[in-house]
């Protein structure tokens, strides 16, 4: 068993983008609400120096829609899936998983406790898993936000709630002004900022992270390489996701694949996840 | 209107990069073709401007004997920098992505306005030909109807609105917001092709959405040509 | 009045440059601490993407020796100070302020309530202004993390408790690997990040607090130019800092604030605070 | 071993770059000086490579006819782009900053290991010639030692040390840290010049830190050049 590399929520949609997702090892699902929902207006993105702001809003389907249309059509791609959770208390985070209980084509839930685009639930992400834990038997990966200023911390609580992994990173908030107008170019004036200036602060988190917990970790913010990917890992991750260099270079999952194996073997490991962990120490 | 398949990249040979001079103040970039598809006019390629984290979604305007060409007006950053490039560098070029015009129509009408002239070449390519009206902002501007050889042009304060003709054409239009409303207003049966900010160009981001039939749609898979009514 | 121009903590010696320091409208210090600090072994610095990690450690002589030895000298360069002040506890913080409240040649305050290379003070932001300001008359400056999930809500703390205004932000906690043997580059692992990459997060900061609390802002995180100096102050900042950017550049103060003008001039604004909050509403 | 004045900074065109050719594996950056001093030999400048967001500090390697010369090794991102200039391009360089050697010394004898040779050859150039060993990993490296005529060289396995004369000299030593620390047990009043990662070179980050004196102390104003005991 080797490393896994997924899509990061919200970034690949494996209906429109179906042989993307092929190379996937598992698809993750854009979150899935209660309700449905427009998500925000338009500009939702735009790009800044080393990454870009999203304000999507969390569009999507809602919870019906999704289990009697978009997963059907996702199993028939034969995909394995990890279904993204959102909500705005714990008793939505808690619903949703109770519905997703009933299927056995969901692999993972992962529970986006972090999301900088929408009002956050006013409970704890400890006391979200808890109440999720619950209500299901899944597997339960918990999405932390890097906007946090002790998350090891956090990590603990939401392993001793019951996460069966954590999901490491969310993106921070950022905002781009117009430079002639200088009003937010984005519709909501605060986006969600990834891509390459997050993959330092990811690093930390995840080492940070890996010190404090003995679960899963998936790792994501900014991997555009092989050597990103296996820099995560030696920071403690076991799977990586693939996040905004999804939006350049659809064939990333493949590619890196590839890399991420030259380079561990270019340093004498048989295998990349024999790199997990050595930054730690 | 139809193009959807998959999603295909290739990293592209720079052939040449023209500067301002016959086509106004903007740049055609042309790229080798490889082995990269055109497509149906109207679809897009999303070229990726080096050093920059996210591709710029840009019409194929050209397919000259193994070369894609595109039409570029540099508004921004990611424009500036994909206008700078030289011949023999390369950048990737994903496409052609969503759904160009039908040009399975009676009397195509092609209706352009500044730098939405840039998918018509490849119109009129496949076309043979056929009547186009243009409208520009300056007399400098309009030099880029050289790329559109018979085209009729509309200087402003004149609006190519006010050059469509009585009679019912079956009209192909690009062009700023204002335009393709005032043409949607006057030609209910027209394809416009619309613009939004993309990050992906292939569904992935919800980047791109715009409002069809009263929901928030994304642009790259429900267009960028779209039916006016 | 214009906008005025200071540095960023840690980001300059007044001693060593004062040509530099001359430059801007005020200077603020290292942050001080209540005891000398030999501050963090090296390797203490490292280049990333889009920015630079720090584990300097607050590096520092103490309040004794700033106050007998740094301060006169400082006064000699008829220098306008800022005082950053570091601890472990609220009485560490209150300490140094009543130490200085005797000082009438100190203009600001600045609690830095936000290092990423120390451990924290186990009290809130909050309580640590609240402790100071029993202790102080002086103008006390809050300084605060981005890495926060709420800053606005802390902002609102730091007011109610005192603090005539902010300051935004601080570094985020990054790391990087090296890339041959994939250990921390930095002895500490962890630094502070900062430069270009932080700009977006310091103007959604910047934004959120000035919607929040009716204070002086002073913004800080990634500065570069004019233009993105002007873009903080549409954001909401009044004042402005340069951090990373002397590091390449120890004319910026000079070559900013020209710039600044001429941003300014150009969108038909006679000074560049006309521009402030434009970004807002 | 002084040099320390006002931070001063400019933006210098690159003259040429000059290959691998008769220099081993490093490169030689040549730019006009223009208003630049070249300071006092041991000194060194930040220079920032276009798109970086730190300098890197590197020694003053010649000075010809209105030309700054820095030999560079070529080890990561920033030297690789330095090396990568080309002539006409610009770049920021501040200095001369920190202390150089003391040349006014009775029996001054070089000592340079590696990139280390870097500050000789304007050393010589101040000193009008003088006695020189050099070691170096390779005889591809040792072509470097072309830069100091008259140069005795030590090739691995051989140590610069293995070759220090008998009598007393005053050693002017650079090279990395195992050399540095063995000619400092060998010549107690050796000048030896360090090297730390630096951010700015003027004092203002305390990145550059050494045990000096049994302090942690910023080498970039304390050094480079430091007394060996
Ligand atoms: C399907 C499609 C086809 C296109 N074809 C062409 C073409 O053939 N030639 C061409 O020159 N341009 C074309 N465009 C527009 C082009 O993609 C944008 O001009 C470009 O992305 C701007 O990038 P930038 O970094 O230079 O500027 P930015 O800094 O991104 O933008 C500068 C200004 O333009 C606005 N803007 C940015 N992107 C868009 C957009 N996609 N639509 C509307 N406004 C935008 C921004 O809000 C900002 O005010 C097309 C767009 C789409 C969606
Ligand atoms: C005063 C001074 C003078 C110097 N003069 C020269 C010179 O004339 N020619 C020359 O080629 N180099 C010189 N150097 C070294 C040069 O500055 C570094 O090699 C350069 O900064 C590395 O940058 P990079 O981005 O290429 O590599 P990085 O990615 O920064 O570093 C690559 C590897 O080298 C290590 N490293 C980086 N910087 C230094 C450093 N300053 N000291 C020790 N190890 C480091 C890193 O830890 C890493 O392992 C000098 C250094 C100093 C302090
Ligand atoms: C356009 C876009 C939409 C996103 N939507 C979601 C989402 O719905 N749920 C979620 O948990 N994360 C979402 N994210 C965050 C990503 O999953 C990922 O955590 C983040 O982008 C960092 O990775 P990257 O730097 O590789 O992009 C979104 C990111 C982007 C860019
Ligand atoms: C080398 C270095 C040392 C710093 N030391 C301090 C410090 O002692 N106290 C403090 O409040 N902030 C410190 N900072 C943070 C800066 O003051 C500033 O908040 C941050 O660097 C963001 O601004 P910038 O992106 O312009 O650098 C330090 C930053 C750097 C780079
Ligand atoms: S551009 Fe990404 S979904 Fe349309
Ligand atoms: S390099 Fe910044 S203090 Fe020495």
């Amino acid at each position: 068993m080797s490393v896994s590399l997924l899509n990061g929520s919200g970034c690949l949609d494996a209906l429109t983008a179906p042989g993307v997702a092929a190379q996937l090892d598992a698809f993750v699902t854009k979150t899935i609400t209660p309700e449905p929902r427009e998500g925000n207006p338009p500009v939702r993105i735009v790009e800044t120096e080393a990454g870009m702001l999203n304000s999507i809003g969390l569009q999507g389907p809602g919870i019906d829609a999704f289990l009697t249309e978009t997963l059907p059509r996702l199993a028939a791609q034969h995909l394995r899936v990890w279904v993204s959770v959102g909500g705005f208390s714990s008793s939505d985070y808690a619903g949703i998983c109770e519905r997703l209980e009933e299927r056995d084509d969901v692999d993972v839930v992962e529970l986006n406790l972090s999301c900088p685009n929408v009002d956050e639930a006013p409970e704890s992400a400890a006391e979200i898993v808890a109440a999720c834990r619950e209500r299901t038997k899944a597997r339960l990966y918990a999405k932390l936000s890097p906007a946090n200023s002790d998350i090891a911390e956090s990590a603990r609580a939401v392993v001793a709630a019951g996460a069966d992994g954590l999901t490491l990173v969310n993106t921070l908030r950022g905002m781009a002004l117009d430079p002639a107008t200088l009003k937010p170019r984005l519709a909501r004036a605060f986006g969600g900022y990834s891509g390459p200036a997050l993959k330092p602060v990811a690093l930390a988190c995840v080492l940070a992270c890996a010190r404090a917990v003995d679960v899963p970790i998936v790792g994501l913010g900014g991997v555009q390489s092989g050597q990103d990917a296996l820099e995560l890992i030696a920071a403690g991750a076991s799977v990586v996701s693939l996040g905004t260099i999804l939006f350049t270079d659809p064939a990333a999952p493949g590619r890196i694949r590839d890399e991420l194996k030259c380079e561990a073997t270019a340093r004498g490991y048989g295998d990349p996840l024999e790199v997990r962990g050595v930054a730690n120490g | 209107m139809t193009g959807s398949g998959p999603v295909a990249g290739a990293t592209a040979e720079v052939v040449e990069v023209t500067g301002t001079g016959p086509i106004g103040p903007y740049t055609l970039l042309r790229v080798a073709a490889g082995g990269i598809e055109p497509g149906i006019p109207g679809q897009f390629f999303m070229l990726h401007p080096p050093g920059h984290v996210l591709p710029r979604p840009m019409s194929l305007c050209r397919v000259d004997g193994g070369e894609l060409c595109f039409l570029i007006d540099a508004i921004g950053p990611g424009t500036r920098t994909l206008c700078a490039l030289k011949a023999g560098e390369r950048l990737h070029v994903l496409g052609p992505l969503g759904n160009g015009f039908d040009l399975d129509v009676p009397h195509p009408l092609i209706v352009g306005g500044g730098i939405g002239i840039a998918p018509f070449p490849y119109v009129a390519q496949v076309l043979g030909g056929g009547p186009a009206i243009l409208g520009f902002r300056s007399a400098h501007h309009a030099e880029a109807a050289a790329l559109l050889p018979g085209a009729e042009v509309a200087l402003d304060p004149v609006l190519v609105t006010s050059l469509l003709p009585a009679e019912p054409m079956d009209v192909l239009a690009c062009g700023p917001e204002p335009m393709l409303e005032a043409v949607r207003a006057r030609a209910p049966q027209a394809q416009l092709a619309w613009e939004a900010p993309m990050a992906c160009g292939y569904g992935a981001c919800y980047g791109c959405v715009v409002e069809v039939d009263g929901r928030l749609q994304r642009l790259c898979v429900a267009g960028p040509v779209l039916r006016a009514a």
